[in-house]
């Protein structure tokens, strides 16, 4: 499958991924109606920044997906395109997937509310679009290889 | 080859699964007890608090039995298991397998207490069905009793909260939760849940019920309509002890552990013959020992590896540790591993966090309030990372992948080197 | 003190479509935005823009612009704004104006009056895309006759020729004056389109020197970075007498771009500024420049081709004609619209001649003489497109060097600041954060992408001519037309008028 | 008279030389590799079936072994205007060389033919102490005189110049020529032939084909995107291309190549129309390393856009057509003789069962030369 992979040499710290993501999960046709105004935290992909480093972290869509299979409601699967993604009418919100992630990428949505999480922008025919819009080649998605 | 699972909880599903990435042709056939296909446990409180339905709690979508070629047997108890022969015997049929896994979970353990058997409404609180049973059993104005301030039994009362009149919580230890926190966070739960009013009675315990209250060691009585008791499970081992499976393991301090004994393949040493799932004991990396983990990602994740084991491959190498999530009545709390050790405290408005060390390596923690990115942490956990490698300090206000390092970064965030 | 200077540019938010995501804050490194949390707004600095377009470029939301103030003088044809302000800042400083890249002046581009020819009924053009279409080069001297051995073969003087898949190079931008990512894009680019790209006067990095078959090191005045090694390293050698955006004079690279990379690719000390002197100081003739290139093949074994690149001056036909009998194999031609890192004002904007008229002028003067096939000529200065590409080699150009278009494939935009050492692009830096921005993987690509779709323009007007290989087009002025050209001009183009 | 006036002054100001003319053609030669000498009559005829790719405004022959009583003179049949320019140029030659004979070439009138200079022959050899006193080797000589004369005498023009060979071209359909030279007198082992359609010009009787320097002649038929990259190449080496033709600037090239820097003519080809780069290649090293070399020592002599031409020198003929075949050539070969033609219909007129026939592809020469034993 196709995976995205991080270039942290090239990361900007530019943070426009984390704009994208969350344009491009709000399902808005224009890009300013997904902030309205003030800033909203992305919840597919985050940058981490220490001293000159940067770079962005977001699902690694594991071959082996902890938080699917701790998952206690069955709201998190893996699609057709290897994207593990979350069926927001089962999520119950209880955050066991949180505790289980081992790289911190899965956001909590609120109280009560489904979990949120890259999905490859299934929404967007697969074209991450934190990839798409990297101006430095520094979030890339490409075949994985070795499988 | 011939599956058979005894059990259709998640360990079940975890199988079938496991199976199927090895042996897309064998037959596979699971005898469940209950008469739902395979749901996830813990949602019953959900359902109760109205944050899921019937309709959506499938653990997996309703063409997946069809999908993964599973003959479904439900509503069925498996009697008996002829090892010798290589058969399961269920509501008067025969299922024989090449082979056999035993997936029959745990069942509540009811304190024997006079006067219970009087008692009208009352209700464990495991299953589908004592939900919708107690579901039906309150209205507006019960006054639920609730034996265990467990995860279970707290979990029950949030799952009430909005539908009875009041819930009143006893238990024998000092404090709620005593399995997944310490007294300080525990203290934290305990006056969260009874600033939204539910009452507590700890130290304490029912000596006996009468018609319409309980009467407690202290003697205080508490008049209630409903009783729901969760003081804890006992795994389902019959079965397995019966075919001769080691079901039992001594613990150090003289106190044997119940549950089935299997390998790091669940295998449990009889022959064709696995075991994962509530029913077993698994190794408890951060204490060390091997002993009941109750908790759903282990049992899927065990299954897992007997289905991989039981059609021929091999699993991920598992590491088990106990790691719990859930929020109760708003309060948000993630707690994983042990808790002893050194402890390391962060405290904020609205924030506890509490990290274990021993031997500089992070044991458990316990989170209430914010922990997003705490996943990092229980991988830290499982992988023993040792705190001195890392920058713990950082972790502990808000955990991110640069305090693991560059290297650690580069090598779960980047495209592998090609070999050249 | 009175700020006599203004703003040139005004940065304009339009706050409908900002989303405050502050990518204009993090990118811009002269500091012209900022955002005040206390407000929850951004604020912008106009003075401290010049205007390189790097907010407006990764503004996610396109809620930016930058444009010319309005703010005026009193219009004068003859004291211009720039003029006015040029003398503030004079007044203000006491020192020389430095500027960068090429002269923004109305010079004429001779390029945009000269007309292409096309093939009609008498005989065929040739589509690209169903016949080949040649424009492989050699560049170097040329033998002129051969022997025929006992086995048929053939034998003839072998002198070391560059070989050209594209008849475009990368021309001199020295490591120090642009990013190291910026040299590796020029080398990967250069490798992968099989041409080459010049290392400029800074030296060669050493992680660049497995790129060698694709370099030509720099020899300048300077001398920076020159040792045996280094003029291995490189495919041939090049002999920088001048620059066209400063002909007569030096450069001067700041000691602040120094730093630990650069002194030791330089071999100067960290922080010392470099200095070019005006002439080589061991050429003050054209014997002198002789010996410099017999030095230089005597320490390459004869093995790679010299060029001497001169920048384009009144007598550049007798200078070339001198060069082309010093031993050089290629006389590399710079005209005064070339670009530069930083170079006084009044001489990038005054002295020097247009690269075409030179060009024609010296391919005319060196066939008189009977020793065009001596040399190969490249042109620099202002090729800007296919079409100068192949003008230039119907005026009598071997192949051109490209500069500034290969930095807008990679993100220029021709703010003319690369003096001030703060490129937000990656190019013309060296602070670390900003070389970063540079992505060599990305800018190599650009760069195969601009040369590929220049290639391909290069072949539809040559087939359009119905010329196949680029040698029938070489020096084939028959297939050019002046426009709007004087007798006099076209006399020196060797060119007739359109219509004619 | 006075429209012949006014058609003398627009050929005059649009002749070639002035402008540079595009023409369309049509071309045929034979060879005896026995050296047989075969009629020019044949050659006349040959052209009329390709009629309609002449328009009238230019045809010529040339033909080799037709001059036997003087087989080591050099022959220089001159257009003159005037009797002016010719004084001046007889004075020229004389100065140079032993001229054993002098004559206006036979003419006859015919219909079509019109406009026609004064057209002399003169037939001489160098003379010893202008050959002691040069330091150019002789040919090189000859042919410099030649270009002095046609460049530096006005309204004079030497359009053949080679030994026992010679050039008959004029305006006119080439079968009017033909007969206006009366050809039907002539033989000799190789004869060539062209009918021109030039585009824009009435034409120029110096303008016409076959182009001559020395022994070379070349008729060609094409436009040739080349020619400025060529004539400013061959023109760093001496040769004034005063006509502006293509068929002047290849004689020239073929004479740089041939004559002076000694290539086979079948590399003289490998220049002039070479194999793709794509193709050398994939050759083996040797030939690549040749073909390599060649290409890149004389790239400006590569001659794109269309042409077929064929290549008359004592003792030899070479048919040549551009690399991508764009104008149409067949060739023909009936025992000793070979035909080469624009087309088949030309061959079969002279030879109508030809032992096989063949279109050489693009770039590939055919070349034919006299048996050893029969040169002479």
């Amino acid at each position: 499958m196709k995976r995205v992979y991080v270039n942290e040499e090239w990361c900007l710290g530019c943070r426009l991924c984390e704009y994208w993501c969350v344009f491009s999960a709000s399902g808005e046709k224009h890009f300013p109606f997904a902030f309205d105004g003030g800033a909203k935290p992305p919840a597919g992909i985050q940058v981490e920044e220490r001293g000159s480093v940067h770079f962005a972290v977001n699902c690694r869509h594991c071959e082996d997906p902890l938080c699917l299979k701790g998952c206690i409601s069955g709201a998190l699967s893996r699609d057709g395109y290897g994207a593990i993604r979350v069926d927001k009418t089962k999520c119950v919100g209880c955050h066991t997937c949180i505790a289980l992630c081992p790289y911190g990428c899965i956001v909590s949505g609120g109280d009560n509310m489904p979990i949120k999480k890259c999905q490859l922008c299934a929404g967007k025919d697969y074209t991450p679009q934190c990839v798409s819009h990297c101006p430095n080649n520094a979030i890339v998605f490409e075949e994985d290889e070795d499988l | 080859m011939k599956y058979v699972i005894i059990g259709n909880g998640v360990a079940s599903i975890g199988a079938i699964e496991g199976i199927r990435k090895n042996d897309k042709k064998g037959s596979i056939t699971v005898i469940g007890e209950e008469k739902y296909p395979c749901y996830g446990r813990p949602l019953i409180s959900y359902y109760l608090e109205g944050m899921t339905s019937l309709d959506k709690m499938d653990y997996r979508p309703s063409q997946f039995y069809k999908d993964n070629g599973v003959k479904l047997v439900l509503g069925v108890k498996a009697e008996k298991i002829d090892a010798v022969s290589g058969k399961v015997l269920a509501g008067g049929k025969e299922y024989p397998y090449d082979k056999l896994l035993i997936a029959t979970g745990s069942s509540p353990v009811i304190p024997p207490t006079p006067g219970y058997d009087k008692v009208k409404r009352k209700f464990t609180f495991i299953r589908l069905d004592d939900a919708l049973a107690i579901e039906k059993a309150v209205d507006k104005t019960s006054r639920v009793l609730v034996i265990g301030a467990g995860l279970t039994g707290l979990k029950a009362a949030e799952g009430l909260y909005g539908r009875v009149g009041s819930i009143t919580v006893v238990d024998m230890a000092d404090r709620v939760l005593p399995a997944v926190t310490d007294a300080e966070s525990s203290a934290i739960v305990r006056s969260h849940l009874e600033s939204k009013g539910i009452a507590f009675c700890l130290s304490d315990h029912v000596e006996r019920f009468d018609d319409g209250f309980a009467v407690l060691a202290s003697g205080k009585t508490i008049a209630f309509d409903v009783l729901v008791t969760s003081v804890g499970v006992r795994p389902n081992t019959e079965l397995a002890t019966s075919v001769g499976c080691a079901t039992e393991r001594m613990t150090e301090s003289g106190r044997p552990f119940r549950g089935i004994v299997v390998d790091r393949d669940q295998y449990t040493g009889v022959d064709g013959i696995y075991a994962a799932g509530d029913c077993t004991l698994s190794y408890d990396l951060t204490l060390g020992n091997t002993r009941p983990l109750a908790i759903q990602p282990n049992a899927y994740m065990q299954g897992e590896a007997a289905g991989a084991a039981m059609s021929g491959a091999r699993a991920e190498r598992r590491e088990y540790l106990p790691v719990n999530s859930g929020g109760l009545l708003g309060l948000r709390m993630i707690t994983a591993g042990a808790y002893d050790g050194e402890p390391i405290t962060v405290k904020r408005e609205g924030i506890f966090r509490r990290f274990f060390i021993r031997e500089r390596k992070l044991r458990g923690f316990i989170q209430i309030g914010d922990y997003s990115r705490v996943g990092i942490l229980t991988e830290m956990i499982r992988k023993g990372t040792s705190v001195d490698s890392v920058d713990f300090a950082s972790l502990t206000e808000s955990p991110d992948l640069a305090a693991l390092g560059d290297e650690y970064v580069r090598s779960v965030l980047g495209r592998k080197e090609k070999e050249k | 003190m009175i700020d006599y200077i203004q703003p040139d540019y005004e940065v304009v938010r339009n706050k409908d479509l900002c989303v405050k995501c502050k990518v204009c804050v993090r990118q811009c490194a002269n500091q012209v935005h900022a955002y005040d949390e206390k407000r929850d707004a951004l604020y912008v600095d106009n003075s401290k823009c010049v205007n390189c377009h790097r907010c407006v470029s990764l503004c996610p939301a396109h809620a930016l612009k930058i444009v010319k103030t309005d703010h005026c003088f009193k219009p004068s044809a003859n004291y211009t704004e720039d003029i006015i302000k040029d003398i503030y800042r004079q007044a203000d400083s006491g020192g020389v104006l430095l500027s960068s890249m090429g002269t923004p002046k109305s010079y004429p581009v001779y390029w945009d009056k000269m007309l292409i020819n096309a093939s009609q009924v008498t005989n065929p053009s040739i589509d690209p895309l169903r016949e080949p279409m040649e424009i492989k080069t050699f560049l170097g001297k040329k033998p002129e006759a051969l022997e025929y051995l006992p086995d048929g073969s053939i034998k003839t003087e072998k002198y070391p020729n560059l070989e050209l898949k594209v008849p475009i190079m990368f021309s001199a931008m020295s490591y120090g004056s642009i990013s190291k990512n910026a040299h590796l894009c020029l080398a990967r680019a250069a490798r992968e389109l099989g041409t080459f790209y010049n290392t400029g006067e800074g030296g060669l990095h050493e992680d660049l020197y497995e790129y060698g078959e694709n370099t030509i090191v720099q020899v300048a005045s300077g001398r920076f970075g020159v040792h045996p090694a280094y003029l291995r390293a490189g495919s041939a050698i090049e002999i920088k007498i001048g620059q066209g955006a400063k002909p007569g004079i030096g450069g001067h690279l700041p000691g602040s771009k120094i730093g630990e990379d650069v002194s030791r690719t330089r071999m100067i000390p960290m922080g010392s500024d470099a200095i070019s002197p005006a002439p080589h100081h061991d050429i003050y003739s054209i014997e002198d420049l002789r010996q410099l290139v017999y030095s230089l093949k005597e320490a390459t074994d004869y093995k790679k081709p010299v060029i001497v690149k001169i920048a384009a001056v009144h007598n550049v036909a007798a200078i070339a004609s001198g060069i082309a009998r010093s031993g050089a194999d290629i006389i590399a031609i710079d005209g005064f619209r070339g670009g530069t890192g930083a170079a006084p004002t009044r001489i990038r904007d005054n002295v020097g001649i247009p690269v075409e008229l030179a060009l024609a002028a010296v391919d005319t003067r060196l066939r008189e003489e009977g020793i065009r096939n001596n040399v190969g000529i490249v042109v620099g200065g202002s090729v800007r497109s296919s079409a100068d590409v192949v003008k230039a080699v119907a005026l009598g150009a071997d192949a051109v060097y490209i500069a500034t278009p290969a930095l807008l494939a990679l993100g220029c935009h021709l703010c003319r600041s690369c003096h001030s050492g703060r490129c937000n692009w990656g190019i013309a830096t060296q602070i670390p954060e900003l070389v970063n921005r540079l992505n060599p993987d990305i800018g190599a690509r650009r760069l195969v992408n601009l040369v590929t779709a220049w290639a391909h323009e290069i072949m539809e007007m040559m087939g359009g001519m119905g010329i196949n290989s680029i040698e029938a087009l070489r020096g084939n002025r028959l297939m050019l037309r002046g426009i709007g050209l004087s007798q006099k001009e076209l006399d020196i183009l060797g060119i007739k008028h359109a219509g004619e | 008279m006075e429209d012949y006036e006014q058609f003398r002054q627009v050929a005059e100001k649009n002749r070639e030389g002035n402008v540079r003319i595009p023409s369309g053609c049509a071309i045929c030669g034979y060879f005896s590799r026995k050296g047989n000498a075969l009629p020019a009559s044949d050659a006349v005829n040959a052209m009329s079936y390709m009629h309609d790719r002449s328009n009238g405004l230019g045809g010529g022959f040339a033909g080799y072994g037709i001059y036997p009583d003087f087989p080591d003179h050099y022959a220089f049949h001159v257009f003159y205007d005037n009797d002016r320019a010719r004084e001046e140029t007889e004075t020229f030659l004389k100065a140079r060389f032993d001229i054993s004979n002098m004559e206006r070439i036979p003419t006859r009138k015919v219909y079509g033919i019109k406009g026609a200079p004064l057209i002399w022959r003169y037939f001489g050899t160098l003379l010893p102490e202008v050959k002691a006193h040069t330091e150019l080797d002789e040919e090189e000589y000859v042919c410099r005189s030649v270009i002095h004369i046609n460049t530096g005498i006005k309204g004079a023009y030497v359009f053949s110049s080679g030994k026992n060979m010679g050039v008959f071209k004029g305006v006119g359909y080439p079968e009017d020529v033909g007969e206006y030279y009366c050809l039907d007198g002539y033989k000799g082992y190789c004869w060539t032939a062209h009918g021109r359609y030039p585009t824009n010009t009435p034409g120029w009787w110096g303008g016409a084909h076959p182009f001559n320097i020395l022994g070379y002649t070349v008729v060609h038929n094409g436009e040739i995107s080349s020619y400025d990259a060529n004539r400013r190449f061959m023109e760093i080496y001496g040769y004034k291309c005063t006509l502006l033709t293509d068929t002047e600037v290849i004689t020239y090239i073929i004479d740089y190549l041939h004559r002076k820097r000694k290539l086979t003519l079948s590399d003289v080809a490998k220049v002039i129309a070479p194999p793709f780069w794509s193709r050398i290649e994939k050759m083996e090293e040797q030939e690549r390393e040749k073909l390599t070399t060649l290409r890149n020592m004389y790239a400006p002599l590569l001659i794109t856009g269309p042409f077929s031409i064929i290549l008359g020198y004592p003792g030899g003929m070479m048919a040549l057509n551009d690399r991508l075949k764009l104008r149409s050539m067949v060739a023909a070969e009936k025992d000793d003789v070979v035909y080469v033609s624009s087309e088949e219909c030309a061959i079969r007129s002279i030879c109508p069962d030809p032992d096989r026939t063949w279109s050489p592809a693009g770039g590939e020469p055919v070349i034919v030369e006299l048996d050893k034993e029969c040169v002479k």
